[in-house]
């Protein structure tokens, strides 16, 4: 089984959400998180302070996926995550083996606990 | 009692309508004060309670409720008469009051209505986060129409000897409503807390507040309207109302101090909220004596207020009943306090009458205080337990396990209070349709159609 | 209009300068209203919609717009001369109003003005998350100079049936403004909808309110404000005054009941942001009638405006147009209902004149009322459309779709409403000026430089 | 001064216990004002420093503080005697002001207390997150004491020539406190800035204000709550109170216009904070000339006022000083910018006396308004200072960097603003005690007890 | 070296804290996440506009643990996060491998770090 | 590539950002997590009730590094997250092996994605 993290931008969660949906994806778990990276952030200013604000708010997405869906879902996320075609920021996703899955309602393990 | 040979006294007009409208805005503090104090799954609805009296009590007290507070005695000082049922009779030019002091009637109907209106507001904080709203409501109304009304009449209505029992005839001083609405209010709180139990998880999961500048901003409210409270039951802009609002002032400002030094000997930490509990407990506790006292008086009742209730929200551990935002333990213990206190410190240079103990008046003042606080507050715990234990018993009063987890503002108002988040919801039905997507053209997350003129939409972020 | 032969009353004066007090903290409280009820994104722009009115019209209301409003009529009830601009002739013992009853002209510019302020703030609901600052601060202007100040002497300006159109001479009633403000603020609202369009992602994407406790608190301090605006109204502390008020109170009381009960059987939930919205509402209607009707009819007024603005609300839904903050389906729709049912409940026994068709009075009144609201609702729909358009135009309206999306705050502000993070953010330039390290020593994040007399640093967390 | 042949005057009465209660609302608005500019971790405390104020400043006006400021003069103009000590002779009955146009002394005490009270807070945003808190009590008490209680009696208590030293001997203007209340706040706080030095990370952390729709809700309650400090200067309700009304108003609006339109210059951006900045600023500013200047005199003042704190608080960017909250910049430059346009703007026709330079009264004026102001700051500045500097040495006035780094909401009151999130806290102890299982039952996180007549307990979600 | 990852319901989380203390594991680190699955979110209405909040408010835990007590951490928390002997939404827990792990303050490594 | 997930103290982000945007690496995510462990958390009294706050704020960092970087990124991590020569509380570090990053605007995959 694989961990497939996602981050994301915010706006494009429901569109990546129905889109994994639709391929048999519906559980995952979802984190606010900022990110750093080739996206600039913005400038706030109080009282004549000025303030670089480098985050950028994204979302993080982690899914629990079976091997043979691992290219599927990896897929769908790149299409629905990318905005405009592509622009900076649309964010990155990384794939990391799972050694174990348990569904705590029932102790299932591993697929049966998808 | 609107009569004719009366004149209006324009000044004590005006501060009358001031001093409704401080009243007013009491409610909403509360709420606010209220709202702050509670879980941030509950916060909606604890505001809502409030609110709710507001609507309800207002449509009552036109009704009936001024007519039977309000409407001559119909015998033994118990209940006024339905002689201005629906407020007939009273026009705009009809006055009520001393004769050449007199002020609208609708002035002091709006002003006594908003003591009916957070009366009831005030016993919510003891039940927050566990009773079902429409049953609240229903509550309310049954509520005032059997406590309140009836006690309004005892305290408030004065008509020569033969108006309320507790005021007119016996003598007990209740300036602006220490037995009437705080002993009143604390004692539902008690039998209501008894009905509904503790909530789920009491003393083993953390019922912190939510949000605290929310209560300090509501503690403020409740101050500035508490002017309008004691000052206002004046109903005129002379000395006495000055002594109201000063004694007012003064043990709200001790109680805080008192409170707070209390907090700090016991806790090791003077604390925010334990400076807004105490600013209420002081305003609860001079409320029926500020215009019995002087002002050394009035810092005597706030530090007594203060010490005492912030002893006394503690009990509630030891006894095992979960009066969530300590009604009781500020309400009731505050209104007794300053109920029973005015029996020692009462001074014939403001009451132009009777003095307390301290002020050689005797044990008298002092006894009837004690029969007014022990009437109000056994009729009020008695038929409030009796009203409680009713509506629970058939319409159900207590949230169902499931909704009280969930909280009771999704459970009960379908809202939650804050969304700070970058999550979003999906849109499902709007004005009671499925979305039409003709309506908002091709619309979506994706694709958002702009209306004209704006310029076609890019993907900034 | 100052005279000479007039007699300051203290009290009239004493409870006018309360209510411009009053009517001064609606506006603030409108924009917290407002604030609370957008995304959290777009609050600090919502609010700064409403302080830039406080800024805006205070000055062109001095220069010229009491003048315009309040100026001898011109002819035809149209508009105001121009003698009194820049406040000039009135001073500080200048009078207004009947001989004995009078009151300074600075009190009374001072009220009038706070009617100016409110009303383009509240339109600023309409067109939440979507307008350019600078540009919403020059319609502002314009709007008030063409649209409110006219149609202000139409209504509210008396001169024995030489004064404004509308009140003076047509004879409709409008005591505070159900047609000058909220059919005005209303119509002018559907206007500049049409013009700047829907939000990006209206109807698909998540617009819930981020902030209900502080529309909660925006309403209480709304109620409380308009007890000034409405009672105020009467330039006097006298029965009209108390009646207003008390009207005024049942009136919002008995809309947020009606609105909650829409809710409830419509949507299964009663909500606080119902409460909220219903209350307005009641106020806005009985704005025009509380110096109109009896207690009952002000009941009736409440409910109607209610239930029907509770239902109004969804059909910007069917309609397809964006009205974020629903200032149309309440203040539109309520200024309506209020200024029509005048013409159903006015009584004589209030107004000391006309009545309503169910009081005996035809439909001489009802017609008159619906003239008035349609010349305001008319005048004001097509002016501000054109203003709307021309601004759009020519220096742009309409926040650009990065500017949206990144939200009103950030980009026509550079602030965002909070931070209650633990992520630091970069400091870029202080006072206008790139940090001088000398200037507060070796400071940085692993080594701050405490100023004498503080101990040395250590990193406790 | 109570004397006896001193006729009440009920609608100057009305006005002064409103305004009393506006002024009361300042502190409270001041806290939330002050707390939402602050970081999340401050907020509670920043609260807790104007609240204390409330608290502490009470004691010591009813006791001594009436006395010193408002007593017959010792002698000099310097301080008041201590005939009216606790309140000594001052009854309902007693009277103050002009013969026929009293009001009772009961409400002059406690209009002139809420001055007393708000002048230490105002200081405490200079301080912000690193004073010890219960220094802070003890500060407030010794600096009310040695430093307000004196200045408000040379600027305040006029005896026909007998009485204060600026005010009444001088014949420097100073209606309601630009020099009593803002010059001598803001350089208290430029002392405490230097005695307590900078916060740990300045200018190289972020420390935005953390809640700037709380910090607008404060903006919008002091702007409601001046009028009473201003207006109500007046203590009754005539021309000259609505001029100070009107004055006021007009110099916040066009302050806060001044101050956005330095920011959209210099920043680029208006700002939200700027925009309750500039009010803030411009209210300061005309404190002390309400009633001395005409509007176009307001405007000039709101204007540069404005314009000119915009500007200075960036001096503590060169100048290296944490003047936290600006109090320095706003209130200290306000207070002496008011104070000395003075001597330009007064007219004599709102004055009915000294005019200023501009309006032919030549330099008399503004040279009295300069040695006030002098005077005023110079011996606030070295007193505190010296006051400071002894409480840091002595019993340590600055937090320990662990505390500051804690926060002093954790560190001094042992609370967190809010709880918005879903982690729970362990209980520790309740009321004082270990919780007592017994107490609650077997309540626990996974089996709450509920008590009767609660249903069964499940798991819900 | 293990990762677990558990996503839980958040009022369960002092049980499985105490739970995991008491087998020796004190450290952990938890986020407020929101979760999609079988559990169903609720409704929320603004002014007749309804909304369909699908995401669940969870927590998720990260406990580095050595191999070793691997079987004994995921028991205990299986045991203690299930609620009524195992309700829809419980939660899920995920096992991936951990190559280094380091203590900040001493730059300990591995098993030396827990 | 490996992941690197390192729990800091929030105050010390500003500085390690700078440190690893120093060695070349500017892309991070940033989440605000809860930290249980040796670090004690604080007490909070409401009304005479006494909480014991265990949980400590954190910040968790998350980068993903192309293998020959590791070493160098978890050196200037420790070194720049550490306190006063170390402090209990300054966090841990831990490595999780990545077997795929994809850039989710150009769809690159590994290194190239970085
Ligand atoms: N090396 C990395 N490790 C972890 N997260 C990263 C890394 N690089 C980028 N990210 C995340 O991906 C987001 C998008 O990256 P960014 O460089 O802005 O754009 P792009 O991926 O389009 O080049 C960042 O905001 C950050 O959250
Ligand atoms: N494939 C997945 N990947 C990551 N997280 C998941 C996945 N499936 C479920 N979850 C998480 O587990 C939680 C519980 O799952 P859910 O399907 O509601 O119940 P259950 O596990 O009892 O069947 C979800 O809220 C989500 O946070
Ligand atoms: N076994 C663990 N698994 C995951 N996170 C841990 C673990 N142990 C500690 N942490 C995280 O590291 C932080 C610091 O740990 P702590 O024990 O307080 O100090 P130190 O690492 O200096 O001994 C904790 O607050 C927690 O977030």
């Amino acid at each position: 089984m694989k961990l497939v993290t996602a981050i994301i931008k915010p706006h494009t969660a429901d569109a990546v959400r129905a889109a994994l949906d639709a391929v048999g994806i519906s559980g995952l778990t979802m984190t606010q998180v900022h990110g750093y990276g080739r996206q600039k952030g913005h400038t706030e200013i109080y009282r004549a302070a000025e303030y670089t604000i480098e985050a950028v708010p994204k979302l993080r997405l982690e899914v629990v996926v079976a091997d043979d869906h691992l290219e599927q879902v990896l897929t769908t996320i790149v299409e629905h995550a990318r905005t405009n075609g592509g622009s900076i920021g649309d964010g990155k996703i990384w794939v990391t083996p799972v050694e174990t899955l348990i569904r705590v309602r029932t102790g299932e393990r591993d697929t049966q606990a998808l | 009692m609107p009569t004719d040979a009366l004149t209006l006294n324009p000044a004590s007009t005006a501060w009358l309508l001031v001093s409704a409208a401080l009243v007013m805005l009491m409610t909403p503090g509360l709420a606010l004060f209220y709202g702050g104090m509670v879980r941030v799954r509950g916060v909606l609805n604890m505001v809502m309670m409030s609110f709710a009296c507001l609507g309800i009590v207002t449509v009552l007290w036109v009704l009936y409720g001024y007519s039977l507070a309000f409407g001559r005695d119909v015998g033994w000082g118990l209940i006024g008469n339905l002689d201005a049922v629906g407020l007939h009779h009273v026009g705009k030019d009809s006055l009520i009051g001393p004769a050449h002091d007199a002020v609208p009637v609708f002035a002091f109907v709006m002003f006594q209505l908003m003591f009916a209106i957070i009366t009831p507001a005030l016993i919510s904080g003891a039940v927050a986060d566990r009773a079902r709203f429409s049953t609240w409501c229903v509550f309310v109304a049954l509520w005032v129409s059997i406590v309140y009304f009836p006690v309004a009449h005892w305290v408030f209505f004065f008509d020569g000897g033969h108006g309320g029992l507790l005021g007119d005839r016996l003598g007990a001083l209740d300036f602006a409503g220490g037995t009437a609405v705080h002993t009143n209010a604390g004692a539902a709180a008690l039998a209501l807390v008894l009905v509904l139990g503790r909530r789920r998880g009491w003393g083993s999961v953390s019922m912190r507040p939510h949000n605290l500048p929310l209560v300090m901003l509501g503690a403020g409210l409740l101050w500035f309207g508490w002017f309008g409270f004691n000052a206002g039951s004046a109903l005129a802009a002379n000395g006495l109302a000055a002594t109201a609002l000063l004694n007012t002032h003064v043990s709200a400002a001790t109680a805080m101090l008192g409170w707070l030094a209390v907090e700090r000997w016991r806790d090791g930490k003077a604390t925010s909220l334990g400076a807004a509990s105490g600013l209420v407990a002081g305003l609860v506790a001079i409320t029926p004596a500020c215009a019995s006292v002087d002002v050394w008086g009035a810092m005597a009742i706030g530090v007594i207020a203060g010490m005492v209730c912030a002893w006394a929200i503690s009990w509630k551990y030891r006894l095992g009943y979960d009066d969530a935002l300590d009604v009781i333990g500020v309400h009731l213990v505050g209104g007794i306090i300053g109920s029973l206190l005015i029996g020692l410190f009462a001074t014939s240079t403001v009451t132009s009458g009777a003095s307390g103990l301290l002020h050689g008046g005797g044990f008298s003042l002092l006894g009837k205080q004690f029969l007014a606080v022990a009437a109000v507050g056994a009729y009020s715990f008695v038929l409030t337990l009796a009203l409680g234990f009713a509506l629970e018993r058939t319409i159900g009063f207590r949230l169902t396990p499931e909704h009280e987890e969930l909280g009771a503002d999704l459970s009960q108002h379908a809202e939650a209070a804050y969304d700070y988040s970058t999550l979003r919801a999906h849109v499902h039905r709007l004005g009671g349709h499925e979305p039409e997507p003709g309506a908002w053209g091709a619309a979506s997350a994706h694709d958002p159609a702009p209306a004209p003129p704006a310029q076609p939409p890019e993907e900034p972020s």
